[in-house]
Order: C-alpha cells, then structure tokens, then sequence
C-alpha cells in the first residue's frame, strides 16, 4: 500500500489495465503528449505509444461514438471528456447507440468502454464547466455510472470498469484530484461496481452521498456527533447499478434518511434517491427523506454565489436534523 | 479486367440486386396488406451501391447501415429470410424482433449495423477503423449514409478524424437527392458533396451509383488503399430513391420526370444490359427467378413464425440486487 | 368552437401566432414544403412565405443552438424536432446556452423560442424512436417543458409557449396527433403554463400523469371505477414548472397517490413526482406512492414486446389498487 | 486608403489593443496574486483580430465569441472596468459577478456573448444572423473561434446553414496554432482550414492575423458582403497565443523559438510600426501610456468592489408556486 492522490491513483489503474491487455486503449483531447488537463494520463503516451494513448480534435460527439463501435469489435477504448458539462455531446451516443445494442441485438455485442468524466464545483469555473449531470447518465439502461471519491476506489473501480463488460462512464470530480490515501498496489485489486460503502456506521439517520459530497457528509456527521446525534454515511459509488440492499439495510436501522447529490434539485439524481427509498423503504420511515442538492439554477461564478449554492455539511446537517425534528 | 468485377462476381451482384429488389417489393405488399409496423424504407433503385460496394468484403470487414440498409444488408452476405423475420418482428429474426427493420444486425458478417439516428453510421464506421488499427488487423470498415446525412456534424468530425490517423475506413456516400422529403438543394447549396473531402485531405471520387461495375471499381481501390494502411476515400454515388422516402409517405415531391429519367437507368437493367453480351439473357432470367423464389420463400416462412415473448434484460436493470 | 385533431389544433395555434406577429417563425426538418412529417406545419409556408416557415438540413445540435440566439435577438422562432430521441443533440443547446443565460446575464437577455418534438412508443418505430426523453429537459433550470394532451391544451398551450417570455420546450406524442376534439377558436385563447388540469375528480386515489399517459389514466379510473375506487386523474400538462399546489391539494384529500410517465423508471419524471410528494406530503400519505413507467430498457420493436414493456391503463389500476391494498 | 482603416480608425485600434494587452498583463498578475477564480485565457499576440475584426461594427451588429474573448470584448466597445469587475466576480461586473471571466456579455453593446463549450459561438452567431434576415434588418453577426473549434460538428453544419440560407454571418477563425495543449497538426491534418469554405461555397479568405490592418480590411469586405444580403464569408487569421492557454496551463508545449518568431511579429509592435511613420512615435508612446492608465485605474476600482449577494432566480424555479 503506498498513498497516492487520487489523480495518480487512477493513473495506476489505467497503467496496469493497458499492461495487461493490449486492447485497452485511451484517447481523448489533451490526453496523450501533455498527460491530461488534471494530469491523469501522464507518461503513458511514453510508455504505450502513440496508438494507444491518442490526442484528438474537439469532437466529443464522435468520439464517444467511436468508442461504442470500438468496443464492439474488439477493443477495450478509455475515452476522456474534459468536463462532465459536455456530456450533452456524448448524450447520443450513450442514449441511441451503447444503451440498445446488447438488448435490441439479441446480446450479439458487447461495449466494454469506459468514458471517463470530471464534473461539479467549487473551482470557480463557471456555469459551463461546473455541472454535475450524473442523472442524465443515470437514467439510461444499458449503462453503468460510477462516481468514486477515495484514491483506492478511484483506482479499484477503474480497473473494474475497465473489465467490465459493458459501458461505463466513470465520474471523477475537479477538487477530488488532489485527494491522497492509501491505495493497494495489487494489480487485481478491484472494487466491485454496485456496491455501496459505508463510510460512518450510525443509528440515527442514514445520509446516501456521492462523489465529493461524501466528503461533505462525513464533515456533517461530525456536526451532528457534536449534538448527539449518529449519522451513518454511506458512499453510494456505483450511481447505476443502485445498491439497493444498501440503502434498504441502513433505513431499517436509522429510520430517517438525508440524499446528498451535488445536481440540480428538480428531476436529480436525489429525486431517485427519494423515490427508491419511498418505493422500497417507506414503511421503515419515521421522517421524509430530505434531499440536498444545488438548487435549480445555473451555478453562478463569483465565489460568495458559488458557495452559497454548493451543498455542504451544514446544509447536510441542517437537513438530517430537519427529519429528525 | 482491370480491379475487376468477374463475370461471376457481377452475376452475384446481379443475383443480389434482384433480391433486394423482390425484398423491397414485398415490404411493399406487406406494409398495405398491413403486416409490418412503422415506415419501412425502401432502396428500390439505389440497390447497385449497397451491394457493389460491399462485393469485395469479407465477414471480418465492418459496415454501418442507416435507416435504408437493406442493399446493405443483402450485400454483406445476410440471409433474406432473417432480415424478413426480423422486419416482421418475429422471434427468428437477426435481433429476435427487438430490432425491427431500421436496426438489423449480424455481428457475425460484420452488419453492426442498421441505425436510424441520420449520420450516425458514419462515426460507427470510424470508431470500428480505429478499433482494426489499435489490434493492427488488416481489415476494413465502412460506413454508408445519405445526401441527408453528409449534412450532420459527426460527419464533419469522422473525417477529419479519420483522416488525422489514416483509419482503414471507406466513406460511401449515397446521394439519392433527397434527404426524407427535402431535396438536395434545399440542404446544402453545393450539389456534389465529395467536393468536402479536400477539407480533410481525403481522396474523393464521384461514381454513377447507378452502374454495380463502377460502384465496385471505385470502392475497390479505396478499400485496398484502406487495408494498406493509406487511410479513407469518400465515394459519392449518385443514385435516384424510386419509391420515395418510406411507405409512410405522402409522396408529391419527386418530379414524374426525375422517376421516369431514373427507372430508365434502373440499377438492374444497368446490369442486365451489361451482362446480356456475355452470358445470354436466359441465364439472368433464370437468376432472377430463383432469386424472386428465395424471396417469396421467406416471406411465406417468416409470417409463419412465433412472435418473441418478453422477458426483462438483467444487464439494463438499474439495481445491482437485479443483475 | 370547432372540432379539431391534435395536430390541426397545433397548426391553428402556429397560424393565429405568426399573424399576430411577425417575429414569430418556424424552422425544422420537413416542416415547410412538405407541411411536416405529422402534418403539423401544413400550409403555413404558403401562407407566410419561405422566409418565415424554413425547411433545414438534418443539424439539430446547430439548429437549436440558432435558436437560442435568434429568440435573444428580436425573433420568437419555433423549431421542430423530428422525434424526441434526438433530444441529445439538443441538449448542450438547452442546458449550456438557453438554461444560463437569463441567470448569468443578470436578466440582460431573454430566449422566448419554442422547441417542439414528440415522444414515446407504441407505433412500432424502434428504438430510436419511440422514447420519451422528457426528464432529461425538464431537469435544466430556465426552460419550461409542457406536454398538452388535449387538443384544446395542444392549441392553447402552444399558444402561450410561443408568448412565453421563457424557453419552452412542448412535447407531443407521435399516438396523439388524430385525437379530435373540440377547440376554442378565440385567437386570445392561451392555456397557462403551470397549471395542471384535472381530468376525473376522485377521492380515494390520486393518479398523476403526462402526456399520452393521462387517457391511460383515465382508462384505469374507469376499470378502479368498476372496483368502486373512485381515482382522481391529474394531467399534469407542464411538467417544468410544476404544479405543486395541484398535487398537494389532490393527495391531501386522497392520500394515496400513483405517477404515470411514460419514461424510464430509474431517474425518470415519475421519480421526481415521487420525490416532490415525499418533501411535500409525506405526512398526508397512508401508503407510499406507486411508479408506473416504461421499464428500465430499451424500446423493442416487435409488437408483443413494445406492449409488453408500455404503461397502460391495466397497470396503472394494479398499481393503485396496490397503494391501497 | 481603399476600404479604410483610416488613420484614426488605426490609432483606435491601435488604443484597443494595448487596452486589452494591460488588461492581460492585470490579469496575469491578479492570477498570481491569488485574486482571481479559474484559469484565465489571455490573448496576448492575437489582440489584432478581435480588435480589428470589430472594428467597423456597430451595437446594433452582434459578436459571438470564445473563452478568449478579452480583444472581442474590447473591441466591441466594452468598458475594462466593467470586464475586470466581471472577471473579479463583483456586483459591479457586466453579469453581476454571476458570469466569469469565460461568459462576459453586453448585449446593448451586441456582445453576446463569451462562450466556453468550444465552437459553441459558431452556431450562435448563425441564429442572430438568421434573426436578423427574419427581421429584414441590415446588421450583421460575427462569430470568433479557433483553429480547436474549427474541428466541431456545429462548425460544419453553421456554414452549411449559412450558405444555405445566404446568412448575414461573418465567420472569424483565429488560427492561434494550437487548441489547448494540442498543436493543430494533431488535430487535423489540413493547416489552412480556410480552404473548407469551398464545401460550403462560402468564399473564403487567409489573413495575417498579426495585422490589424489587414484584418480590417479582409472583414470589412465580408461585413459589406453580407449587408448586402450575400451570405457569409469565412476568414482564417493566423496568430499565435504567445502566453500559452490559460493561466493555469503548465506549458512546455508551445517551442521557444516559435514563441520568439511570433514575438517579433507582436500585433502591437507591427501597428506601432506601420503608424510611427504617420503619426511620430510621441503619439504613440502616449496613448500607450493613456491605455495602461486606464487599464490599472480599472484594476485598483474592481478591486475595491463589492462581492454580490446570492438571490435566487425565480425563472429557474421548478415549480410554478415558485415563480
Ligand atoms: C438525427 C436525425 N434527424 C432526423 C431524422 C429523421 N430522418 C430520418 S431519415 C431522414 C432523411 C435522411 O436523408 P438521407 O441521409 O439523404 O437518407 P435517405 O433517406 O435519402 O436514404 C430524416 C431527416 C433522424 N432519423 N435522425
Ligand atoms: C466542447 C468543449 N470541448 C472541450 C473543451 C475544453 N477546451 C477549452 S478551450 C479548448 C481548446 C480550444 O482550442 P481553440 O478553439 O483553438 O481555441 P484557443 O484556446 O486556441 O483560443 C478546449 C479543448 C471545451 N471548453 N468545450
Ligand atoms: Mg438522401
Ligand atoms: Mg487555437
């Protein structure tokens, strides 16, 4: 085990996984000489050549759907979007294309891609380059969506996505890079997509997070520890699929829930969140679910704006203690 | 003959043509007699492209299809009578009746394959060059689309990328002057699209579409400079769509003159004409009654078949306890 | 008042508009020659000339792009997209142009374009087009998004889209567009945007729907009706802004509720509706709120399976016959 | 002179352009101080083209522009006290401090706006033509992108349209040689992208980007051109970005001896150049020292601004009941 941040942690995972298998390829803008804009890629143009590791034109619409016919036909393609706020671009891709041919083709292909992606805020990088669109991606069949927020899972869930059969689009966040922690060096160390991780055991409300919000609410566990209060923390990691006995699991013991997701409010990833506990765990609540989200509104700028329309652990707190009034 | 056809290989192509003909004419029937579900696109007259420009392929070479793929289909080697099952949405069809007639693949001829989103062929065949150039294969990919189509971005952007990093992909451009009811000119004031090639630096060609020898010629070459690593050719092929956009249409909007002019260069006759001095008119007349017969054949067997009963998909569950 | 099919109704409401005023025009696919696919834009090229009724090339990314910027600079264009599959390559348009800038601005622009499509399955066309994409946009801040059923909403709803100082997006359904009724012809006749319309007032159950989904609904309240289950039908008809006074009002005098969307589960507008019941009438709810939804995959072509997999009026019932079991 | 710049007109461009020279300077040094957010794009080297290109419009005519849009915006006549209030985030900014650096936008000035989804400003730039054309109006659009842009799909099917529909849209590709770190050999194989107007039967036209005369005068004929209701016109000015990307950018791509070859061409010096022999250098020398006055005023006032307080936005609201 040695500590990485999180952006070499990921480098890691990728070194390995083209190690192993000559198919894994990556491409993406500014990937190959200069090593990636957040520096995930760095040396491996060195290291695997200039085939595998590919600097391309501004044309996220076609790469990505060159990456689903790529990883038709026998090869394992590592595709980076700069910002998680050109997703739109890639949308037809994902939606029209890798979310219906294993099921509308009768399971005659496979796509094992991986769209590698960073999104959220907090950087001061305005409303086109601070977005968090997860549900959008969420919401298709056919498509994995996975948001790691340690350096070993950023690493653990590469290389299984990587594996993984079918697409997935891999969510990263711009102030996680810098994150370090201890990271196995095994080179078949793999976190399993569609497992949640229980972050803080507690007993009295459970608060479902992902990506940075995580961090946000271990910060807010701590807040209401402060008050007596024991929250358990759950890292959802794998946004699709949804590990539902997870969350069924720690709503049966707290019986109070707080959703955390750094998207807009109105049809977000929370609004799932909700609709799965009410679907599956409405009998076990005490309290309504409170959801923590960005409200709905472009994310503005200026950095006193940016915050105050950022969630965070005291906006966590406030809502776990709202459903435990 | 210089990059050939063979005589046997345009007797094939003939045979091929036929049989996308008498496919197309049976959808027709099928579609009034009520039988198939959505607009089905016929190709009636533009069969030349679709079958000459796939002649030379092997199962290991790549196509992408549109929504009017069935002279790709038939080219690439795929059996009438599951493209037919398929389009009838039964359970013995290529996809199981999931896919339906605009989304027809056979991954095991390399058809992956129809694709009703307008242009989307054209990255498909581009992500699949890059796919045989990172494993080093020796095989090709290519990608049919329409006048319509070549107006799309991700046109732009295949191209160039293609060109960039010399894919082993050919560009077939199917210019039948119209896109759904829209005729060329009220797309795109520049008429011969090949024209755009230069803005990539990739070699283009405008072929009669009409003529399987000179589709075939022309995709050849550009098919074996594609395998010798040289990177794509755009091929432009004008052609003339005889029953219109789909047989949803209203009609109204191609000129009785136009259609006369285009059925008068028919792909078929082309091809009959060409071949009759060689190998006598009985002997084509004989392939296009046994091909008639392989068609009617699989209609009557496909409309006999089971329609597919539903089950869930695991791997589209959105819960792992689902998976 | 006269008798009029959905898609005359639109054309009505795209005539009386452009008389009224002159900045209103209409570009799309199909749209001005041809009269549109679905007849919807028949004669008004005639009418009002190619400069306002223009047929396109197949580029919607850049078509919905140029509307932004043509509603920000003097004009109200309507724009037609085909189907809405291809919301994809809308959407940087709707969620990186139109959402931001009245915000970030500062109020200096506004966007009153229309952008106009329909959805959803049941004729066969595939999986590329018969999906129901609308919780993709209704997610993005600063656009509205309606979906009319009527043909009178179609009429009025259109009408006050196109007045609408906002960008609007106004989804129709590819099953609707022959369904007669009558129509007011008053050419001030404006249905509200925000506004839900109740279709059967009931008592026991509420059932809350879109778009084509609502005569499903109806249909259940007659099978619940034959059960003695008086249901309540609610056409939500704006799906952004939402009626929230509606459906509070409705559950809290019936206290059960079913969603209906023909959409994907997972992350789909019926999770938003179970989510805002969960934040806003937890307390009326005697059972959690029932989905119905398409399934979490894509739409078969095949008769059998596309049926199979569409919501209709015999699962709704179940589903409320579920909630109040 | 034939087509202008006159003399004046230069000494204001010449003026514009060392305002927006401090400005980048201010903003470099700012950045390093800590006292801006996000990485800030400077177009040192290439001020000639967005001041130049602007130069004969007026507010009535719109700008579309880029994540480099500093000369855009000083060009269309925008105050740099308000742009650096923008860019600090202040409630006295363009946008209330709610846009950035990248978003800045006047629209009664007809700056709007910056954009920061790359090519973004092609298709926006084509509506407000079209809006124009639909309005009957005389005004123009004018979109800036770069050679990185050039490689979208939306630049494509912007020509196409433009062409089309003979759009009062006057493309401006600002060739800078690189789009972010990547040299634009890696992003297409075609160096002069000027020549994919032919596609589009767009004329179009290389220009020294470093230049501002030249500049002038090649978009003075297009501005013309398309008032005239004769479509749009495609001009390519190649420049160079001399301070790299962005602020945050590590460099080590861009070589030294290119960055001294452009250098030595610094639009500023080869303006100073051209105008000493017409005006003396004194003249020069004291508008140089007027602009970086102001520049620096507008700093230390921006500075001293108050931050905004959040509001929410009722238009964005989810539910009516919020509105
Ligand atoms: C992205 C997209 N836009 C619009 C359509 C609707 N549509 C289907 S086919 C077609 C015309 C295509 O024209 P062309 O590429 O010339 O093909 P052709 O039908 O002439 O064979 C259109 C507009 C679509 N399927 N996909
Ligand atoms: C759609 C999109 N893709 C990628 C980016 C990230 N990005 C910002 S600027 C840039 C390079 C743009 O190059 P060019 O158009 O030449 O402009 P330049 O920076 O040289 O002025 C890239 C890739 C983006 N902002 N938008
Ligand atoms: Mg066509
Ligand atoms: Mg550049």
């Amino acid at each position: 085990m040695a500590k990485l941040r999180y952006a070499e942690a990921l480098n890691a995972a990728l070194r390995e996984e083209m190690q192993r298998d000559p198919n894994v390829f990556l491409f993406g803008e500014d990937i190959a000489r200069y090593g990636g804009v957040f520096k995930v890629t760095r040396g491996l143009m060195e290291e695997f050549g200039e085939s595998r590791v590919r600097d391309t034109p501004i044309s996220e619409q076609t790469l990505a759907a060159m990456a689903v016919t790529a990883a038709m036909t026998g090869t394992r393609p590592v595709l980076e979007i700069m910002y998680a706020d050109f997703m739109p671009l890639v949308l037809d891709a994902l939606i029209n294309q890798a979310s219906i041919y294993e099921y509308i083709w009768a399971d005659q292909v496979q796509m094992p891609f991986v769209l590698r992606t960073q999104g959220g805020g907090g950087a001061g990088a305005g409303a086109q380059h601070s977005k968090s669109l997860d549900v959008l991606i969420a919401h298709i069949p056919g498509i994995k969506v996975v948001a790691p927020v340690t350096p070993a899972d950023a690493k653990g869930m590469l290389k299984a996505a990587i594996r993984d059969q079918q697409p997935v689009v891999f969510l990263e966040h711009k102030l996680l890079y810098n994150l370090r922690d201890e990271v196995p060096d095994d080179e078949d160390f793999i976190v399993e997509i569609g497992k949640a991780r229980t972050v803080v055991e507690g007993t009295d409300i459970s608060i479902f997070a992902t990506s940075r919000m995580v961090l946000e609410s271990q910060k807010a566990a701590e807040l209401l520890a402060a008050d007596g209060i024991k929250a358990e923390v759950i890292d959802l990691r794998s946004l699709r699929p949804l590990d539902l006995n997870a969350i069924k699991a720690s709503i049966a013991k707290t019986h109070h829930a707080v959703v955390v997701n750094e998207g807009w409010r109105f049809c977000g990833y929370a609004a799932e969140l909700s609709a799965t506990i009410m679907d599956h765990a409405f009998d076990d609540l005490d309290a309504p679910v409170q959801r923590v989200t960005l409200p709905d509104l472009p994310v503005p700028y200026s950095e006193p704006l940016e915050m105050a329309v950022l969630p965070n652990a005291a906006k966590i707190a406030d809502a776990a203690r709202k459903a435990l009034a | 003959m210089k990059n050939g056809p063979s005589i046997d290989e345009q007797l094939e192509m003939y045979r091929r043509m036929i049989i996308t003909r008498r496919l197309e004419e049976q959808l027709g029937d099928l579609h009034k007699a009520g039988k198939t579900r959505g607009p089905i696109h016929r190709c009636d007259g533009q069969e030349a492209v679709g079958i000459a420009a796939t002649a030379m392929l092997s199962d290991s070479d790549y196509i992408t299809s549109t929504h009017r793929g069935h002279a790709h289909y038939v080219g690439k080697g795929l059996d009438v009578y599951k493209i037919l099952a398929e389009i009838l949405g039964r359970e013995t069809g290529y996809c199981k009746g999931r896919a339906g007639h605009m989304l027809v693949a056979d991954a095991s001829r390399g058809m992956i394959g129809g694709n009703a989103i307008v242009g989307a062929s054209i990255p498909a065949a581009t992500g699949m060059a890059l796919s045989i150039q990172v494993q080093g294969r020796k095989d090709v990919a290519m990608c049919f689309f329409g006048d319509g189509a070549a107006q799309t971005g991700i046109a732009h952007e295949s191209m160039n990328i293609a060109s960039l990093w010399k894919l082993p992909v050919v560009f077939i451009l199917e210019h039948n002057q119209f896109g759904l009811t829209v005729h060329h000119s009220v797309q795109s004031v520049v008429s011969d699209l090949s024209i755009r090639g230069a803005g990539y630096n990739i070699p283009s060609e405008i072929v009669d579409g009409n003529d399987a020898v000179a589709v075939y010629r022309a995709v050849s070459t550009a098919v074996d400079r594609a395998r010798r690593g040289e990177g794509p050719t755009l091929i432009e092929a004008k052609t003339y769509r005889i029953e219109g956009f789909s047989t949803s249409d209203m009609g109204g909007y191609q000129l009785d003159e136009d259609i006369k002019a285009w059925k008068a260069r028919d792909p078929i006759k082309v091809s009959f004409d060409a071949l009759k001095a060689e190998v006598g008119e009985d002997k084509l007349a004989a392939i296009d009654e046994a091909a008639t017969a392989v068609v009617a054949a699989a209609v009557e067997r496909a409309l006999a078949d089971p329609y597919p009963t539903f089950e869930l998909h695991p791997a589209s569950a959105a819960y792992s306890e689902a998976r």
